[in-house]
C-alpha cells in the first residue's frame, strides 16, 4: 500500500512513477502466490471449507488501491484476498484467519469470506453478495459529514449488479454527492453463469442513469486501473460526486477451490487465452522491461521473496493455536 | 412542584434532541424526518434546532438507507434510523441481521455498529396487514442485536437514550397506537440501563408479563381485576435483549401464575420464549401453565371488528386471569 | 372498461374513436367523483383509517387501462382507486371494502390499500412502496408461459424508484422479454419530498440502461397517455419485451386525506395551477368539445349519471353489514 | 426385495422431477438452477429433462425472482423458488412476508399464491456467519405460511410433493449438512401430509421432540441413552406451521420429561414455541421443566473448534437427557 500522491493528469516524476509500478507488480505477485498457498491448503485439506481465488484479477485490486490512502475505506467480497492484500493487510494473519486460528485478523472467527482490519481501513470482506454496497456508502458518507478527506471503495462482482441495492445506494451516493468509488470486478461469471445471461441494458449505463461518473476499464492493465481509479477517486475526494468502475477481467480458477470441472460452463480454451494472453502480472512485467523499470532478474527476485514470504505466513498460521472454546461468546456484543 | 408529563411522542423526540444536542455524531436517516417530522410528526422541530445536514431526508429506500447507517456507524457516526412503520423492516433485513448484528463479531471485535432502528409495532389503527405487524420477534431471536420495547413516555425516553449511547445495534419499537399516550418526564437527563425489568405495579394473585402497549392493557386489566379482589402484577422487561429473566421468574414465584401478553403474533414469538423461560425456571413454584396472549394468527384485516378481535384488551386479559385464578383460589 | 383494439399508427375510425374518447372521460369523471366520496367520508368520520386520493391522475389510469384488455393484469397501490375502477370495478363493492363491509372486494379485509379483484385482472393495490413490481411481473412471465397473450402493467408512484427490487424486475423482464409496462405516475412528491430530492440522475434513463423501451408523457393528456401505453403494451405483447412509461402528473390533495397542511412542502400556487390549468378531465372536455365529439350538455350529463353512481354506491356500502367476528380467521390459508 | 435408498439430495431431486412431470405448471426460479444444478447440486439432471424454460437461471436477485414467483403463482403456475443459502432469505422478506404470506387473506380469499421457497439451514460446514444461520422461526411465526423441516430422505420426498401441491406459500428447509444423508425412498408416489409429526422412535423415559438435522442427532443421543438403559422417544414434528401439537403433547405426557432440539436459535426461536406448547399443555404431566437445545446464542464463528460448539451433538443431548432423567429415575 502507498500513499499515492501522483496525479495522471500532472506529468510524472520518474522516479516515483518507477517505483509505484514496481510496488504494483510486487503487490500483484504476492496476491497470486498468496492464493497458490491457498489452493495447495485447501487440496492437502489443511484448511476449513472453501475460499474463491482472486488469480487472474490482480490488477484490479492493485491498482484501485495504489490510488488509495492508507487511511481510505474498502469493502470486499467473498473473493476478497486480493482487496485485503492489495489494502496493506499482511499475509500471516490472513492465513491463521483462513485456518481459523486465534492470531487470524478476526480471532478465527471470520475465516476466507470475513477478513476485515481496520488499521489498513478494510471493513471487511463480506459473503453476501452486494452485501457491502451500503456499508462502504455510509462509510463515505461517515467521511463527508467528520471531513477527513477520506474515500469509499465498494468491491463488487458483476454478478451483484443483479442486487437492487447497488441501485439503492447509488442513487444516495449521488444525491449527497459521496466519496466513494464502485468497482464492478466483471470477470464474465456469476458464479456458473455467464453475465450476460443475467444483465440486461448495459453495466455503465445503469450507473449512469443514476448520474454517477462511469468508466470500463481494462481489468487486466494494472496502470489502466489506477489512472481510472486515481481519477475518479480524485475527484470524489473533491466533493464532485461518486464514480463508478468497470473493470473487465477473469478469474483463472474455479468459482471457489472446489470448482474443478468447468467445462460445462466455460471451455478450456477461453481459460487458456486469459491466462496465456491477458495475464496482468506477465503483461506489467513486459511493460517495465520495456520501460527500463525492471528486468528479468529483479522481477524474478521480487516473486522470490513473496514465495519466502507466503511460506513462511503459512508456516506461522499452520503453528498458531485455534482460539480456545470460550471465546465462542465472545465479541458478540461491544 | 407538578411533575411534568409528555406523551410518548413527545419523550421519543425529547431523548433524540437531548442525544443529538450532547453528541454531534448521532444524525436520523428516514423517509420525511427532516420537515415533515415523519408522519406521525414525531420529529417536528428537530430539523428546525438540528438542521438538514443532521435529520437526513432519504428516499424510499430502507435497504439503502440502513445499509449507509451501518457503514456509518462502524466510521464515527451514530446514525439513528427511521422505518416508518414495522412492516417495512422485510426490506432491510439483510443490513440488520447479516450486517450489523454480525460484523462486531465476525471481524473478532474489530469493528462496532453503535446505531439505533427505530420503528413501530402495534395493530388497530384501520392500516390492514401491511401496516400493522409487530416483528420484534425476529430481531429478538438474532444474537448481536438488542431489542427495545417501550411502554411508557418515561420508558420510551430513557431507553431511547441508552439505546443511542449503546455500542452494538439496537432495535427500538414504539407502538405506534401509544404515541399521544401521557406520562410523567423529568426535564433531567436520566437513562435507563437495557436488560431491566420494571414492576408497573405490584400483586399478589397473577403476574402479567407484559411489552409494549400490553403493558398499558395489563394495568387497565388489574384495575379490572382488583375489583373483583385479584391482585395482578404487572411486570414490563421492557426490552427482549437482553431479558431480564431474573425479574420474571421473581415474580412468577411469586405469584405462581403468569400470562404473558405481547402485541406480536404469539406462535413463534416473544409471548412463547418468556413463557418457556417461565416454565423452565418456575416449573417448581406454578400452580397453572403459563397463558400466553398476544394477535390472533392472522394477517391484520381491515374490517373495525375483525381487527378488534385480533388483540387481546383489558376485558380479555382480566377474563384469562380470572379464570386461572378462579381455579386456584 | 374497453377491448381496446385500435391502433395508433393506422387511422382510426372516427366513430369508434369518439366511443373509446368519450368512455375515457367517463371513467375519469366516475373516479373524480369516486374520491369526492372517499374524502367525504373521511371527513365526516365515517370510513376507518385512511386513504390516498387520486385526484388530479385520472388521465394516467385511465389512458392505459384504455390500452389494455379485460383479462390483462395491473397491480396497483396505496394511491389505488383510479387504477381498480380504470381497470372495471364497481363502485359499490369498492366502497364496501373501504368502509371494512362484508360486501367489499375482499369482504372487508383489505380496505382502501389492498383492493384486488380476480375478474378484472386486478392483482391487488399494494401498501407497500414498490410491493408489487414483482407480482406484475411474475404474472407476465406466467402469462408468457401460458402463452394466453395477456400483458401486466405495473402502476406506482415516483417514490418507488427509491426500492431496489425495481431494478431487479426490470433486468429481470428485459432478459426474459416479459410482456409487462412499468408505469412511474410522477407526482412530483413521495409523500411530503419533492422526487428531485430523492432521484438522482433520469427516469428513463433508469429504465433503458436495463435495455427497456422507455417513453414519458404527459399525464394530463388522457389521450397522450394512451396512445404511449397502447405502443408499448402492444410490442410487449408481440414478445418484444417490456416497457417503462413515466407519467408527468400531480395530485390535488394531500399524501393522504388527513394531510391538510401542505403548505411546508408544496405552495398553493402550484396546486393551484395544475388544478385550474392542468386537469385531465377538463382538458379532455376541451378536446372533445372543439372536435366535436361531445357538446357541454352530454358532458355535464356523464357528470350527473357519475355522481349518482357513486352516491347510490355509497349508500350500498353504508347499508352494508359488516363481516362477523368468526370470518376473521378465515382465509389465511387456502 | 431390497428397500431402495436413496441420499436427502437424490430425494429432493426425485420429488421435484416428478411433480414436474405431473404438472406443466411447476417451473424453478432459483440461482444456478439449470445447467449447474445448484451449487449443491441438488438440481444435477433437471435441466436435461425439462429444459431452461422450467428451470430458470436467475442473476442474483432474490428479492426479484421471489417476487416473480408471488405473481406467477397468482396467475396460473406453481414456482418453486430456490434460495441457495437460507441466510439470503432476509432479502426477500418482503416478498414472503408482506405479500406472498398475506395475498391470500387481503383479497378475502379471492387470490392464492400456490409456491414453494426451499433453502438450507444448519451450521458446521465452515461457512462462517452469513452462510450457516437457520431463520425457520421466523418464518415459522408469520401467518399465512407454512413451513417444513423434512430430517430424513423419505420425508424430504414426500412432504416437497406436499409442499408443491399445496396452495399456499410454502417455506421449505433443507439442512445442507444432510444431502448426503442415505435412507430409503420407495420409487411409488406418495405425499406426506403438512402438518402430521412422527414418532421416530419410541421409547418411555423421556421425549426429544426434535426437528431437521436434530432428529438425526436425537436418534444418536438415544442409542447412546440406551446403553445406559434410558428408553428415549424421539418425535420430530416435520412441519412447524401447521404444527402437530397433539402428537407431541401425547409424547410429553407420556414420558413427562421433554427436551426440544431445534438447530435455529433457541431465544425466540422453533424450540422455545414448542416447548411452550408442552409446558401448558402436558403441565400436569410433565416431572421436569422442558429444556430447550438449539444453536448457541452466538453469531456462527468460522473457526473449526468454536463452530463445533454451537450445535447440540448427541453427547450434548445423552448428557443432558441423563441429568434430566437421574433426578427423577
Ligand atoms: C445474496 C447472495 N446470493 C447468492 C450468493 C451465492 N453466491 C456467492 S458468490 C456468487 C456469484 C457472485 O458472482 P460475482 O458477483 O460476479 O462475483 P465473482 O464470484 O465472479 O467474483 C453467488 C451467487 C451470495 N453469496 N449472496
Ligand atoms: C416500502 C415502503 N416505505 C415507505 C412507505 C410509506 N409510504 C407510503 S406512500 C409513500 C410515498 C409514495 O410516494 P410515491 O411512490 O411517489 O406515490 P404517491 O403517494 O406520490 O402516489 C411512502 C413513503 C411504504 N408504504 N412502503
Ligand atoms: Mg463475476
Ligand atoms: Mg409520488
Amino acid at each position: 500500500m502507498t500513499t499515492a500522491t501522483s496525479n495522471p493528469q500532472a506529468g510524472r516524476d520518474r522516479a516515483s512513477d518507477k517505483q509505484l509500478w514496481i510496488h504494483a507488480y510486487r503487490q500483484m505477485v504476492r496476491i497470486r502466490l498468496f492464493e497458490e498457498q491457498v489452493n495447495e491448503l485447501y487440496t492437502r485439506a489443511l484448511m476449513p471449507g472453501l475460499a474463491h481465488l482472486y488469480s487472474g484479477e490482480e490488477a484490479v485490486a492493485v491498482g484501485v488501491c495504489e490510488a488509495l490512502r492508507l487511511e481510505d475505506y474498502i469493502t470486499s467480497t467473498h473473493r476478497g484476498h486480493g482487496h485485503c492484500l492489495a489494502k496493506g493487510a499482511s499475509p500471516d494473519r490472513m492465513f491463521a484467519e483462513l485456518l481459523g486460528k486465534e492470531a487470524g485478523y478476526c480471532r478465527g472467527k471470520g475465516g476466507s469470506m470475513h477478513i476485515a482490519d481496520p488499521a489498513t481501513g478494510n471493513l471487511g470482506a463480506n459473503a453476501i453478495v452486494g452485501g457491502s454496497v451500503g456499508i462502504a456508502t455510509g462509510a463515505a458518507f461517515a467521511a463527508k459529514r467528520l471531513g477527513n478527506g477520506r474515500v469509499a471503495v465498494c468491491f463488487f462482482g458483476e454478478g451483484a449488479l443483479g442486487q437492487g441495492s447497488l441501485y439503492e445506494v447509488m442513487n444516495l451516493a449521488q444525491l449527497w454527492k459521496l466519496p466513494v468509488l464502485y468497482v464492478c470486478e466483471n470477470n464474465l461469471y456469476n458464479e456458473y453463469t455467464h453475465y450476460t445471461e443475467t444483465t440486461a441494458g448495459t453495466i455503465l449505463g445503469r450507473a449512469r442513469a443514476f448520474g454517477l461518473e462511469a468508466t470500463v476499464v481494462d481489468g487486466q492493465d494494472v496502470r489502466a486501473v489506477r489512472d481510472a481509479a486515481l481519477r475518479l477517486v480524485t475527484r470524489a475526494r473533491a466533493g464532485e460526486g461518486p464514480g463508478f468502475l468497470e473493470a473487465d477481467t477473469y478469474r483463472y480458477s474455479g468459482h471457489h477451490v472446489g470448482d474443478i470441472n468447468r467445462e460445462y460452463y466455460r471451455s478450456k480454451q477461453e481459460e487458456h487465452y486469459w491466462k496465456s494472453e491477458r495475464d496482468p502480472i506477465q503483461l506489467h512485467a513486459h511493460w517495465l522491461m520495456k520501460q527500463g523499470c525492471a528486468d528479468r532478474d529483479s522481477l524474478d527476485q521480487i516473486a522470490v521473496e513473496a514465495r519466502a514470504e507466503m511460506v513462511e505466513a503459512v508456516k506461522f498460521a499452520m503453528a498458531a493455536p485455534y482460539p480456545s472454546t470460550h471465546q465462542v461468546e465472545e465479541d458478540v456484543y461491544a | 412542584m407538578p411533575e411534568r408529563e409528555l406523551t410518548f411522542a413527545q419523550a421519543v423526540r425529547e431523548a433524540l434532541a437531548e442525544e443529538m444536542r450532547h453528541d454531534p455524531r448521532v444524525c436520523i436517516f428516514g423517509e420525511d424526518v427532516a420537515e415533515a417530522g415523519t408522519p406521525f410528526k414525531v420529529l417536528s422541530g428537530l430539523v428546525e434546532e438540528f438542521g438538514p445536514e443532521r435529520l437526513i431526508d432519504t428516499p424510499i429506500s430502507e435497504a439503502g438507507f440502513t445499509g449507509i447507517a451501518v457503514g456509518a456507524a462502524m466510521t464515527g457516526l451514530r446514525p439513528v434510523v427511521d422505518i416508518m412503520f414495522g412492516d417495512f423492516v422485510t426490506l432491510a433485513m439483510d443490513q440488520m441481521v447479516n450486517q450489523a448484528a454480525k460484523i462486531h463479531y465476525m471481524s473478532g471485535g474489530h469493528w462496532r455498529v453503535p446505531m439505533v432502528l427505530r420503528t413501530t409495532l402495534g395493530a388497530t389503527r384501520r392500516s390492514a396487514a401491511q401496516h400493522s405487524q409487530s416483528l420484534h420477534a425476529w430481531f429478538s431471536h438474532i444474537p448481536g442485536l438488542k431489542v427495545v420495547l417501550p411502554s411508557t413516555p418515561y420508558d420510551a425516553k430513557g431507553l431511547l437514550k441508552a439505546a443511542i449511547r449503546d455500542e452494538n445495534p439496537v432495535v427500538f419499537f414504539e407502538d405506534k397506537m401509544m404515541y399521544k399516550l401521557k406520562g410523567p418526564v423529568p426535564a433531567e437527563d436520566y437513562a435507563i440501563p437495557l436488560g431491566v425489568a420494571e414492576v408497573k405495579r405490584s400483586g399478589d394473585d397473577i403476574t402479567l408479563v407484559a411489552t409494549s402497549s400490553m403493558v398499558q392493557v395489563a394495568l387497565g386489566a388489574a384495575n379490572l381485576l382488583e375489583k373483583q379482589s385479584i391482585s395482578a402484577e404487572v411486570i414490563d422487561p421492557r426490552t427482549t435483549w437482553p431479558l431480564d429473566e431474573a425479574a420474571i421468574l421473581a415474580s412468577a414465584k411469586k405469584t405462581s401464575r403468569v400470562i404473558v401478553l405481547d402485541e406480536g403474533y404469539g406462535r413463534y414469538g416473544v409471548a412463547s420464549e418468556i413463557a418457556a423461560v417461565i416454565a423452565e425456571g418456575a416449573f417448581y413454584d406454578l400452580d397453572a401453565p403459563v397463558k400466553r396472549m398476544g394477535a390472533m394468527q392472522v394477517p391484520i384485516p381491515f374490517s373495525p371488528p375483525l381487527e378488534d378481535a385480533t388483540v387481546p384488551t383489558e376485558e380479555t386479559v382480566c377474563a384469562a386471569a380470572r379464570a386461572m385464578c378462579k381455579h386456584q383460589l
